[in-house]
Order: structure tokens, then sequence, then C-alpha cells
């Protein structure tokens, strides 16, 4: 039993090198970013309760700023989403700032409004291309050493960078931090009775949630050479509730299983719908396609009724 | 008309898988008052839930005045006549006290008015404006029992009204049981305060783990306390 | 007599377009506010079944040659059904979790909704007239208002006072606002809950449809055309203070002046200052403005 | 036998606002066009994959990526939005392969952001803008009102249509810029009225252009302004109403009852989805034809070569006569002024339009003057 | 050091207009049991809350050590030495035994803000948490989730979470509400065991317990102090009889 973690390690980091050869790089990256942000999102509200209905902001704000730098300041990759980071853990520290001196729906609401404002500044400011997007990011090399051009050597690197956000992430759920912010969920005024001035930590957890937030935002500009309004919009911030519910609150693998299924439904709803009538020969699934919405709200519907427990649920059994 | 109040027999209920009560018999005349007696977690919170169809599920028979109520739906249960002060006294916070007091609408004739209770809980009068959970734990436990005084239910089940209540207030509330006993009440008791429990219960019924194991009648307290201090540690 | 650079009847008449708007937002956000009040559910689903009123009152019109006025009962009757089947499937199983839950469930009915819909009649919309009795308009000296937008105040208004009237005034609504905390306790006082819970969750959803019908002739009709609103919508329900029913009716209506003044001034802000108002307005009173602080 | 099969990539807004004025109809659309081609080029048969881009332009673009890497797609056709345009383009650009657009306004695709490989087919924001302007100008109507969506496609079509006035002789005296997506337009009509100018101008699309004519009906400012669609598709006609509509004006590369050859595509369209096609529409049957001449004149599927033989070609189909591809991508070809009629003019089911004027290709897809296209110098 | 370790001045809170607790002078001595007794509603609840700057008082100074605390906020009260338990239980449901009075400890180590730091550094807690489990008897308890702990055990682990704090003023309300008899002895036991070099405040309506630990009692009502003394004092007192005790002498045990 002992050497079950370590095999399944070494064959998950086996996949995950191999994967590209398989499957569309760019499709994979894609999931990768999307699984580091509900990661990201679910530090907040899998291990200190709060429900951000922002997070939008950090996302699609690291992912201009990213952009800006890279394309008309021209520096390179590492120095432009560092910098994106360190403007998405700003953007935290403001948003965060405010919006945790209130408890429960206002906190969230607070949130959402915050981004709203955000996502306005994104439509008016002319630098973002407004509804055109932010295009033509460059994708430069690594350091001068890596040809980030070639799709692999820019899946290895973001495979990396998730990982490393992952590791972080589950470093800081095991810290003496990550403790205080358990007790922070589990019992509130109890934490506090105990002397710990819980606002703090609150404010801390969420200006590395935004921060991680923004490593995948801009990661994703960086990969797909652009960056547009959708993922500064609200129904981004819902989009990452979704994943992190429909994959398993509160788990380290919740947030993965869940990026990867809402990303695959998006992209790929028509192809299941092609296969799907292939095997059983109903042909109506075949207009599948034309249905992402339908088919992905009554996804929706079958998890909350069904699986509560998000996908996670299936594989953890119930305690 | 029946003269039991209520009849159980063979009853079981659960809390999701949780298997709490085993088969229990008893009943109650009308008019009688019993107590049920345990440690905590025997399950005597439970039997007074079940009763009412509270728990996720149950089994056997509940006869209430006579009607069976074991596939009724809680509300229609509730409307045979019986009044419930819960354990955690379930004041909500969103209505007054007044409005609390005024909740449970009335299932029969024959309830106590406002002014009357209000003369039982002058506390209460007091505070009839603030918010019900804005009330101090005492208070709010005179609440939850005033405010099943109202509604002319017959049966009253009470789970532990004297807990964190002052001396003089259980007191006071043992007068009030008294009274509503002459009046021809039947009562049930959940009570850790034996006590108490003993000045007013016809006769006592000591639960453990989901089962009877023991009937007191008022007449044998004397004979059987040695066996009651062996099962209560009192 | 200038005010800001405006003429006061130019001024007087920005504010009445408010007011017109604000009173859509005040029986939208009365119908969610109840829903979340008394349920504890985040009807995401609200503005599906504003968009449903409208359309099912233009089927009604197309297909059967039911007039404006029957659909005006018969609408919010249709779709306050439908929320009953909802609640009754769904719903009724996510009362003891998470909002969360409920908040998911209606995002997701909405998408199928709205997707089902939109794959019968498009995208662009259908067309559907005002009726002739409130076709015209009236000159008010100031502005001239065209009848229908008058009729829509009006009687989104009548609706919203007797709505809190019943909810805030009566007993049914402290057995609703009991049911909230504890549902099984009301239950053992011997009120049928569960039937009044459905109910309930039908009428919120019917003045949803209300709304529908009183914009179907003024909007497009589209199956996406309560997309958009709902988030405005829940952000009024957040100002008044969630679960507050007059906070509900009056930040709506204020709402609607406030953007109606922000059309003129800066209006491409006239969507997102409900946002501003919303952070200024929690930071300062926590429960919104006319909520209670737990 | 055993040659692979030619691709088409076919990426629009399958489900989203713009559904109606390209998605399903313009896929059907591209199937008529392959099956009156015969189904095979250069012995090769025909395919067709399509894609929901949904309005993202991520997912525009990654699919277009994937297409050309993976499953070999030799074209792509994009549908509306802008936004999503440019992305696919840019793609398009470096994979070299051609991208033909239908259904975008914006015509950044063919300056700022013109490609060799990038044709912009059935209209953009300058000939809409010149189309209802020119028009209007010519017919005496000076001082213009704009009722402007918030957004870079919105002030593109105010920006080009107010250019077109002023060189006109014309003025403009104001606009007022509404969020996307407005469902109330009855403040900003008080303020457009407010300003005594003959012509609004309807700088927005979809919905917020339906909901612009629905309330100015009903405010009565259509008895005192005349109402210039920048951007209105038949469809949108079809969901304002013909009582509404009615007297609005409207630019567009193509309707369906001009003549025995569109009348004839536009019924066979008619049977199979229910409803009129739109210019998008007759635009991507039309590219499509384009597109598989060129292949089999060029005898190869090659992108330069094709594109090469694409530029020489004159276009003379029912979509449009003599129209051809210029240096920068533009597709130019003539365009038409429209006006609604009334509800007593209307004879038949989608009989929405008649004739105002029409304005020549060159005149209507004129070259801005400050085209940051290098293409057009070389 | 001073023989008064708290002391109220003062001290009011009101509500909208009621007021809650009027002018209570308190002052409990260092190394003392104290009872707080009264009433339903006679504010002992609310002076805990204002004494651990849960509420905001409305009136009067809170010293604590001669040193003014009035305007404090509860986790700085909570570092000074204060520390409360709740009157419904209050514990961490989702952590273990163990790792609840871990996070109490904890901030002794000041590595509460390290989110990069190892959990594995919290080890070195585990010795002196399982040493107060033992106080308390719950060490072999040490891995069960808290929430499946029984009543009685949770209002122990709450005990045992308070004296992690190293407390020099424990303020416990009500403590044994809701136990049976065998619970409301054992915690007694605890609180007079744990008692030693602490001093404590408590509300207690059970008089059985006040009457066998309390060295001196303070009995308030409406808000304000009725009488202080030692139990016999107290409870024949006629005030404290007709107010609090009734003729059975709060015996009703
Ligand atoms: N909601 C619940 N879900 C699961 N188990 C429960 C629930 N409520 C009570 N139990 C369990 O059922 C058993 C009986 O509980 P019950 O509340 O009836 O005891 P009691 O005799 O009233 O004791 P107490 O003095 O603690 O009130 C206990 O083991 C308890 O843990
Ligand atoms: N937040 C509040 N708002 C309004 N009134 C309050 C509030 N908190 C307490 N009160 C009132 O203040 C009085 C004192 O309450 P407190 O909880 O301190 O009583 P207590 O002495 O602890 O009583 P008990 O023994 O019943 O717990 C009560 O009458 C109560 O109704
Ligand atoms: C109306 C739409 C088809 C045009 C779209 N708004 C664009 O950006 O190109
Ligand atoms: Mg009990
Ligand atoms: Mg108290």
């Amino acid at each position: 039993m002992k050497l079950a973690k370590p095999i399944i390690l070494l064959a998950s980091i086996g996949i995950a090198i191999a994967l590209p050869h398989f499957f569309y790089p760019i499709f994979l990256m894609k999931i990768l970013c999307f699984a580091l942000f509900a990661a990201a999102f679910n530090l907040l509200l899998g291990y200190t309760g709060l429900l951000s209905f922002g997070h939008a902001a950090f996302f699609g704000g690291a992912g201009y700023c990213a952009g800006y730098f890279m394309r008309d300041m021209g520096v390179g990759p590492a120095i432009g989403i560092t910098i994106a980071v360190l403007f998405a853990a700003a953007l935290g520290a403001l948003i965060g700032g405010l919006a945790i001196r209130r408890q429960g729906i206002y906190f969230s609401m607070i949130t959402l409004a915050l981004a709203q404002m955000f996502y306005f500044v994104c439509v008016q400011v002319p630098a973002s291309g407004g509804e055109d997007g932010f295009q033509g990011i460059p994708r430069g090399d690594l350091f001068g050493l890596i040809n980030l051009q070639n799709d692999l050597n820019l899946y290895y690197l973001v495979l990396c960078l998730t990982v490393a956000g992952f590791l972080f992430i589950k470093r800081i759920i095991s810290s003496p931090f990550g403790q205080i912010l358990k007790a922070i969920k589990e019992n509130e005024p109890r934490a506090i009775s105990l002397g710990y001035n819980v606002n703090r930590f609150k404010f801390l957890v969420f200006i590395l949630s935004a921060a991680l937030a923004g490593l995948a935002g801009s990661t994703q500009a960086l990969v797909l050479g652009f960056e547009t309004l959708t993922d500064a919009h609200w129904t981004m911030s819902g989009l990452v509730i979704l994943m992190t519910l429909v994959g398993g609150v509160g788990t380290m693998l919740g947030p993965f299983l869940g990026a990867l299924v809402i990303v695959l439904l998006e992209h790929r709803v028509g192809e299941i719908g092609s296969f799907l009538s292939q095997v059983t020969g109903v042909a109506w699934f075949n207009s599948l396609g034309e249905s992402v919405t339908i088919v992905t709200g009554l996804i929706f519907v079958f998890c909350v009724m069904a699986f509560r427990r998000g996908l996670v649920g299936l594989f953890i059994k119930q305690k | 008309m029946s003269s039991k109040a209520l009849e159980v027999d063979a009853l079981q209920s659960w809390y999701g898988e949780s298997h709490i009560l085993h088969g229990l018999r008893f009943s109650v005349a009308d008019g009688e008052v019993v107590t049920l007696l345990g440690r905590n977690g025997a399950g005597r919170s439970t039997i007074l839930k079940t009763i009412l169809g509270l728990t996720s599920k149950r089994a056997g028979s509940i006869k209430v005045y006579g009607t069976e109520t074991i596939d009724m739906a809680t509300y229609q249960i509730a409307r045979l006549g019986i009044g419930f002060c819960p354990e955690e006294r379930g004041i909500f916070s969103s209505l007054t006290t007044e409005e609390n007091l005024l909740l449970p609408p009335k299932i029969a004739s024959g309830g106590m008015g406002l002014d009357e209770i209000y003369e039982m809980f002058p506390n209460l009068y007091e505070r009839r404006n603030s918010p019900g959970t804005r009330l101090s734990g005492g208070e709010q436990q005179m609440l939850a029992m005033a405010r099943i005084l109202r509604t002319g239910a017959r049966l009253l089940l009470l789970d532990e009204i004297t807990e964190g209540l002052a001396p003089v207030i259980v007191q006071k509330l043992g007068e009030v049981v008294s009274k509503l006993r002459d009046k021809g009440f039947t009562i049930i008791l959940v009570e850790q305060n034996f006590r108490f429990a003993a000045q007013l219960a016809d006769r006592h019924y000591v639960v453990e783990g989901g089962l009877i194991v023991e009937v007191v009648e008022r007449a044998e307290l004397g004979t059987k306390a040695q066996l009651l201090n062996g099962y209560l540690g009192v | 007599m200038e005010i800001f650079g405006l003429s006061t009847s130019a001024l007087l008449s920005q504010l009445l377009l408010g007011l017109v708007n604000g009173s859509f937002y005040a029986v939208l956000s009365l119908g969610l506010a109840i829903i979340f009040g008394l349920l504890n559910v985040i009807n995401f689903s609200h503005g599906a079944m504003f968009m449903l009123g409208a359309i099912v009152t233009w089927m009604a019109g197309q297909y059967f040659e039911i007039n404006y006025w029957a659909m005006l009962l018969l609408a919010p009757f249709i779709v306050g059904l439908l929320g009953i089947v909802i609640e009754r499937l769904f719903l009724r199983r996510l009362y003891q979790l998470d909002h969360l839950y409920g908040l998911l469930l209606t995002f997701g009915l909405t998408l199928f909704i709205e997707g089902v819909l939109r794959s019968i009649y498009g995208a662009s919309g259908l067309a559907y007239s005002t009726p002739e009795l409130l076709s015209g308009a009236t000159d008010l000296g100031f502005m001239v208002l065209p009848n229908y937008r008058a009729w829509a105040v009006f009687s989104s208004l009548t609706v919203c006072f007797v709505t809190w009237y019943v909810i805030e005034k009566t007993s049914i609504g402290s057995y609703l606002r009991a049911g909230t905390e504890n549902p099984k306790l009301v239950q053992a006082f011997g009120v049928n809950f569960p039937l009044m819970t459905t109910l309930t969750y039908g009428f919120g959803v019917a003045l949803a449809a209300f709304s529908g019908v009183l914009a179907a002739p003024i909007i497009q009709i589209s199956p996406l055309m309560g997309s958009n609103l709902i988030i405005t919508v829940f952000a009024v329900v957040v100002i008044g203070g969630m679960g507050s029913i007059m906070g509900s009716i009056l930040t709506g209506l204020g709402l609607g002046l406030v953007e109606g003044l922000t059309k003129v001034f800066y209006p491409q802000a006239s969507s997102t200052v409900v946002f501003a108002i919303m952070v200024i307005v929690l930071l300062f009173r926590p429960a919104g403005l006319f909520g209670r602080e737990k | 036998a055993d040659q692979p099969p030619l691709k088409i990539g076919f990426i629009t807004d399958m489900s989203g606002l713009y559904a109606d004025i390209d998605g399903q109809g313009g896929l059907e659309a591209i199937k008529m066009a392959v099956a009156d081609f015969g189904g095979t080029v250069l012995g090769r048969k025909i395919e067709i994959v399509s894609a929901d881009h949904q309005n993202k332009a991520d997912i525009a673009a990654s699919k277009t990526r994937e297409w050309i890497d993976q499953n070999g797609v030799n074209v792509i056709i994009g549908g509306t939005n802008s936004g999503t345009a440019l992305a696919t383009a840019k793609v398009a650009a470096e994979k070299k392969r051609i991208y033909i657009n239908n259904g975008a306004g914006t015509s950044a695709l063919t300056n700022e952001q013109c490609s060799p490989y990038t044709i912009h087919y059935t209209y953009d924001t300058i000939a809409m803008a010149n189309g209802s302007a020119k028009g209007l100008l010519d017919k005496g109507y000076k001082n213009w009102f704009f009722l402007t969506a918030d957004y870079a496609f919105g002030y593109a079509l105010e920006k080009d249509a107010s250019n077109v006035v002023l060189a006109n002789g014309g003025k403009v005296l104001g606009d007022v810029k509404h969020p996307l997506n407005a469902s109330d337009f009855s403040s900003y009509l008080l303020q457009a009225q407010s300003s005594k100018a003959q012509v609004l101008g309807l700088a927005n699309a979809g919905g917020d252009t339906i909901n612009s004519v629905k309330a100015a009906n009903e405010f009565g400012i259509t008895k005192t302004m005349k109402l210039a669609g920048l951007l209105v598709f038949i469809s949108d006609v079809h969901a304002i109403g013909i009582k509404n509509a009615q007297g609005l004006l409207a630019t567009t590369a193509w309707y369906w009852d001009q003549n025995d050859q569109t009348r004839k595509f536009a019924g066979r369209f008619m049977e199979k989805m229910k409803r009129m096609p739109g210019m998008v529409q007759a635009g991507d049957y039309s590219s499509t034809m384009t597109y598989l001449n060129a292949v089999k004149a060029a005898g190869t599927d090659d992108s330069d070569k094709v594109m090469e033989q694409l530029r020489k070609t004159k276009i003379n189909d029912m979509f449009t006569k003599n129209g051809y591809i210029r240096k920068d991508g533009t597709m130019v070809h003539d365009m038409y002024l429209y006006e609604v009629k009334s509800p007593a003019e209307v004879k038949s089911p989608w009989d929405y339009y008649k004739l105002v004027s029409s304005l020549s290709g060159e005149k209507a897809f004129a070259i801005p003057p400050d085209s940051k296209c290098a293409l057009l110098n070389k | 050091m001073e023989e008064t370790i708290l002391k109220t001045i003062g001290l009011g809170k009101s509500f909208l207009g009621f007021s809650a607790v009027t002018d209570v002078n308190l002052s409990v001595s260092r190394g003392s049991i104290h009872a707080l007794i009264g009433p339903n509603g006679a504010g002992k609840t609310t002076c805990f809350n204002l004494l651990t700057k849960f509420l905001e008082p409305t009136q009067g100074q809170i010293l604590f050590n001669g040193i003014d605390v009035t305007h404090e906020r509860p986790a700085q009260i909570a570092r000074r030495g204060v520390v409360r338990s709740f009157q419904i239980s209050a514990v961490f449901p989702h952590l273990t035994v163990l790792e609840n009075v871990r996070i109490a400890l904890q901030r002794e180590l000041n590595t509460e803000f390290f989110f990069w730091k190892s959990g594995a550094s919290l080890n070195a807690l585990n010795g002196r948490a399982l040493e107060l489990l033992h106080e308390v008897g719950l060490e072999s308890f040490a891995n069960e989730l808290a929430a499946n702990l029984a009543y009685g055990r949770k209002r122990a682990l709450e005990i045992a979470t308070t004296l992690a704090m190293e407390p020099e003023l424990m303020l416990l309300d009500e403590p044994t509400q809701g136990m049976g008899h065998e619970d409301v002895e054992r915690v007694t036991d605890l609180i007079q065991r744990v008692a030693k070099g602490r001093t404590i405040l408590m509300v207690e309506h059970n008089m059985k317990v006040v009457s066998s630990i309390a060295d001196r009692i303070t009995v308030l009502q409406r808000g304000a102090i009725l009488v202080e003394g030692n139990y016999q004092e107290v409870s024949n007192n006629p005030l404290v009889v007709e107010a609090y005790m009734g003729s059975h002498g709060g015996d009703s045990l």
C-alpha cells in the first residue's frame, strides 16, 4: 500500500509529459490554466469558506496586464507573467480589502460589484481593445533560451507553472496559516476568541488566491495570444464556481476535474454528440453541437441533483 | 374518542443511516403527565421528534387520540392537537418576540390568551418587540414554552424546558405544569432535572439505548429509588 | 431653469422614464427577494421566467389569438405552474443545503430553458404590439408619455403593494418567514409548509412572468432577454437588504431613477452604476438599505 | 480515389445573439454551395466541419488552430462577431490558411489587421456607413444624431458614418453612447429628439437596434426623425415587426427579392430553414462557391496559389455582379439602400424592403485615406 | 501583581434604548472562582460579551490587570489572556480533537501567517496538546473528529482549547447546561482542577455547581448588581431568594 502513492505520482507525471503527443496541446494548456484558476478559487471557497463572485477580475485583469507588457512594452513572458501576478495580487488587495469586512452573501456581492466595476474599466479603456479584444500577444521565448512558439515547449512551461501552482496551494493549506484558515471556516467566533484577527487571515488568503488566479489568467493569455472581455466578465466568475462545484469543493483534485469537464464541454460537445450518434445510432445526438448551452444546463442540473459532492465524490468514498 | 392520548407500539426511528429507536411501546392516557428520563444520548428527544414525524424515517405504530399517524405528514399530526417545545428552542430570529408567540396557528379552542401568557412570563412582555433571538437564553426557553400554550393543543411534548432557567423560574414552571395538568392537558416531559420531574409526573419511563428499560409509577418512586439511581446516576 | 445644463422639463422627463424602468426592477426584485427571503434560494432563473412571461404572451397571441389582457393573468399563472413543477421536482431537495446549490440548479435550468427556446425561435426576437386600448400617448407638458408606460408603472406598483401587504401584514407572511429558518418546526406547529413553499416559489416566479408580460410590447421578446437583467435585479435585492420586501420595492424604484440620471450624464455607465451603488451601500450599511443585521 | 478530402471549416455563433444572422442558416448555405458545386473538387471529396464559437474569441481561435493543425482544414469561413473574427484571422495568417469572413463588421480585418490570407466578403462597417449616409445625404437629410453602442464596433460604425456625413456637407449634431445590450432606450431617444436632428443614425446592432426602433415608435420619434439603421439585417426587421419598422432605412449587400437568381436561392433556402436568408447567409453561399471555383482553376489547394487565383477573378453570381477581391482582402461589391415597406405595401411574408438607391462597390468600400494595411502599397 | 485581575467601572450596554447592563462595578480577584448568577435576562451573557469585546460597551471602563482594555479588539483581549467559552458549545467540528487544541496552541509559535511553512512544523505542539487533552480526559479521542463527540465531551474539548491559551482569566458561560448528572460532576471537577493558578469567572444556573466551587458570587438583576458575597451570604439574602433562588433555595436538584 505504501507504494501506491509514488506509483500513482510517477504515472501521472508520465501521462502529463506524454499527453501533448496524443491530444491537442493548446487545448490541454487551456485545461491546465482553468484547473489552476479553479484551484485558486477553491483556496477561498473550499478552505476558507469565502465565496468570491469576482474572480474573473483577477483572471482577466492579469491576462490584459500580461498582454500589455508583453506586446506593448516588449518584455519577455517571464517578466510579463510576474508583473501580471503582482497586478492581480494588488487588485486582490483592493477588492479583498473592501470585501472581507462583510460576511456571507454580502461578501460575495461586494466582490461581484467591484469586479463589475473593473469590467467596466476594461470596456472603457481604449488599450484593452474593447469588444474586439486585446489581440496579438507575442509568445516570445523564455529567458531568451526556450522558444515558446513551439507548442510543446509552451506546454511544458504551462505544465510546470500549473503544477507549481497546485503544490503551492497544497502547501498553503497544510501550513500553519492554512490551519487557521480551516478554523475560520469552521467557526469564526471561536477563532476570534482564541486570539486570531480573522480579517488579516482572510485578507492574506484573498490576495494569494487573486495572485494565483492571475497566474492562471496571464498564462492563458500567453497561450492563446490574446485576451478578451469574456475573461473579465461575471460569467467567468460564475464559470469558475461551477468548475469547482462540479469537481468537488474543498479538495485538491476537484477543481482540476471540474475544469477538465467544463472545458471539454465547451469545446467538444459537438464531437461528443457525433460520437454518441455513431455509437447509439440516434441521429439526434448529431445536433448536440448547436446546443452547448442546453447540454451544459442539463449537466449542471444533473450534478446538483445527483453528484452533490462533485466528481471527486465518485472516487472518494463517503465518510 | 379514545381515553388514550397517545399509544405507541413497536416504534423504530432513524436519522439517515443511524438507527436510534429500536421498538418502543408505551401509552399515555388523556390527562396524564409522564416523563422520559435517561442519560445524554439515550434517545428521549428522538422519541418526541418521532411522534411528530421529524426524523428521517420511522416505523411501527403511533396513535394520537386514536388516529394512526405513522403515515401522516408532520403538519397533519400536529393538527390532531399536539404542541411541541423542542430541545433547541427554535426561536425565529426574523420574528419579534410577540410574533414568535403568535406564530403557531390555533389548532383547537381552549388555548390561553395572550394576556394570560404575559402574566405568566413578564420577561416576555417586556421584550415583546425585540427580535426573538435577541432574548437571553432563558427568555428564549420561556418563549418556546409559552407559544404552544396559545394553540389549544391538548397533548404537549416538552423537551428539557427547565434547561438554562433560573431556579425561581424553574419553580414557577413547575406550577405552570401542574396547573396544566389540572386543566386536563396531557403532557410528556423530557427532563434532566429529576427533582422537577418527580413532583409532577404520574409515571416515569427510563430510556436507554433507544429502548424503554424501566417504568416507574409515581407510587413506586420510593421503592425504586435505588434502581433509578443506577440508571441515571442521580 | 436649468440644472447641470439640463432644462427642468428634460430632467423631469428623464426622471419619469427612470421611474418606469424602476417599476420593472421593483416587480422583478420583489419576486427575487421573496424567493430568497422566504425559501433561501438564489433564483438565478428569474430572468428566464421573465422571458417566459413575455414569450408565452407572444405564443398565445400567435397560435391561439388570446389577447394581451387575458395574458396579463394567464401568463403568470402558466409560468407560476412551471415554477411549481420546478420546485416540486428539484428545489425541494436542496433546501437543507448551501445556497450555492439552489443557485447552481437554477443556473442550469436557465441555460436549458434559454437554449431550448433559442433553438426554436432563434435569438433575434419576436414582435408583439401594444394593446389597442393603450396605444397612443399623453402630453404631460414637459414630455409625451406613451400611455402604455403609464400603465406599466401603475400596474407594477399595485402588484408590489398588494404583495407587500400579504407578506408583511398577514399571518401567511410570518409562517413563511419562520419557515425559512426552521421549516420542520413550523410544520410541527401544524402548518402545511411544503405546500406553502411550493406556492411561494410559484408566486415569486409568477411575478417575474407578470413583469415579462408588461415588457412584451416595449422590449424585444427573445429567449435571451432575461439573461442580462438578472444580475442587475440581483444587485437591487442586495442593496435593498436581502429578504426585505419593502426594501426591494423601494430600491427597485430608486435604482430606476438613478439609472435614468446616469443615462443623461454618463450614459456608458448606466449599466454599471448599480454596482457602484452596491459597493457604497454595503460598506456603510452592511445589511443593505432596509435589511436587518443578523 | 485515395486523395484526402478538401475540408471547409465553418465557425460562427450557432447559439447566441447573432445565431439568426448566420448560424445554422449559414451552415446550410455552405452545404448548398458544396452540393451545387458537385461535392468534389480536383477529384477530392469536399467535407464541411462546423463549430459554435459562442462569441468567445478564445474558442474561435483555438478551434481554428486545432482544425488546421490536427484536422487539415483547408479554408476557414468565419461568421459574426468582430472579436472572434480578428482572433481567427490572426491564427489563419500565422498558419497560412485562407480565412473568409462573412458577418463580422470590423474594418480592422482589412485595415490594421489585414493579412494576405484574409478575405472580408459580405460587408464591413465602412460599406454600411457609406450606404446609409450617402443615400440619405443625397436626399437632403443633412443633420444627424447618432445612437451608438458603447463598444468598438459601435464606435467604428459611428466614426465611418459621420466621416461620410461631414465629407458630404452634412452636420453631426451629437451622439449618445449606450451600454451594449441595453433594454430601455427611451432616455437616449429623448436626448436624440431634443437635438432636433433630421436623421437618427443607429450605430448599433441586433437586439439594441430592435429595441431602439421599438421605443422610437412608441415615443413618436419616427414622426419627427428619419431612422437610419447602420447595420440592419432582415431578421432584425422581422423581429421588430413591420408595423414598427416601417420607414426604417437599411443598407444591405443582398436582398432575397432582387432578381430571379436571388429568389431562386431564397426559395431553396426557405424550404430548408423555414426563414428567408439574409445577406450573411447569401455571402456564405457565394464565398464558398468562389473559393471552390478558385481551387478548381488553380488546380491546387495551396493557399498562396488559390489566393492569387481569387484576386484575379471577377465574382459574378446570385450574390453580386462584378465583385472582386482587393489587395487588402476586401471583397468589393455594390451595396443597396432599402426602406422598410409600410404594412399596406407588404404582399407576402418576408416582403419587407423597397429599393431606395444603390451604391457602387468602389464608393461603398472606399479605401480609408489613413489605411494602415501594408498590402495596399505592394 | 495586583490582587484584582479584572475590574469594571460603571460598565453599561443598551440595545436601542433597552439597557441590558447598567453601571456594573465588578471586581474579580486573582486566583478565585467567581460566579455570576441572576435571573434570566439579567445581563450575564451580555457582560461576558462586553468583557471580551464581542459587544461594544455604551458606558464604562474595563480594566484587566490594571490596564484599560475598553477599546481593544476581541482578538487583542484574547491575546492578553482573557478567554471565553460560549453558551452553546463552540468547537471546530471538522477538525480532529487534537487539531482543535493545536489551533489554540499555535499562536505562541508566531507562525500563523507563514503560508509557505510546512504543516509538519506544528507537530511540535502535539505533546503539549495531548497533555491538555489528558487533563480533560480526552486523550483517547485525539484523532476523532470533534463533530463526533458527545455533548459533554465537546464541552470538555472546549475547555481544553481554552486552557491551551494559557488564560489568566477564563470566562465560562453555563458550562454544564444540558448535561446529565454524571457529566455535570465531571465538568465541575474539571473546572476545579483547571482553576489552579488561574482565575475563573463563570455563569451558571446550577446551584449545586455554584455552591460547591464558587469562592465568590455576584448576583445580577436587571442589568445591575444586586448583591455580592460567598454562597452562604448570597443564598440567605431575601432579595436573592425572591429574585433568583426561589423558595427551594435554588436547590431544585
Ligand atoms: N440529527 C441527528 N442526526 C444523527 N444522529 C442524531 C441526531 N440527533 C440525535 N442523534 C443521535 O441520536 C441519539 C439519541 O439522541 P437524542 O437527542 O434523542 O438523545 P437525548 O436522550 O434527548 O439526549 P440529550 O440529553 O443529549 O438531549 C444520540 O446518539 C445522538 O447522537
Ligand atoms: N443583541 C441584543 N439586542 C437586544 N437585546 C438584547 C441583545 N442581547 C441581549 N439582549 C437583552 O438583554 C437582556 C440581557 O441578556 P443576556 O443574554 O445578557 O441575559 P443572561 O443574563 O445571560 O440570561 P440567561 O440566563 O437567560 O442566559 C435580555 O433581556 C435580552 O433580551
Ligand atoms: C451584428 C453583428 C453581426 C456584428 C457584430 N456585432 C460584430 O462585431 O461584427
Ligand atoms: Mg434531548
Ligand atoms: Mg445567558
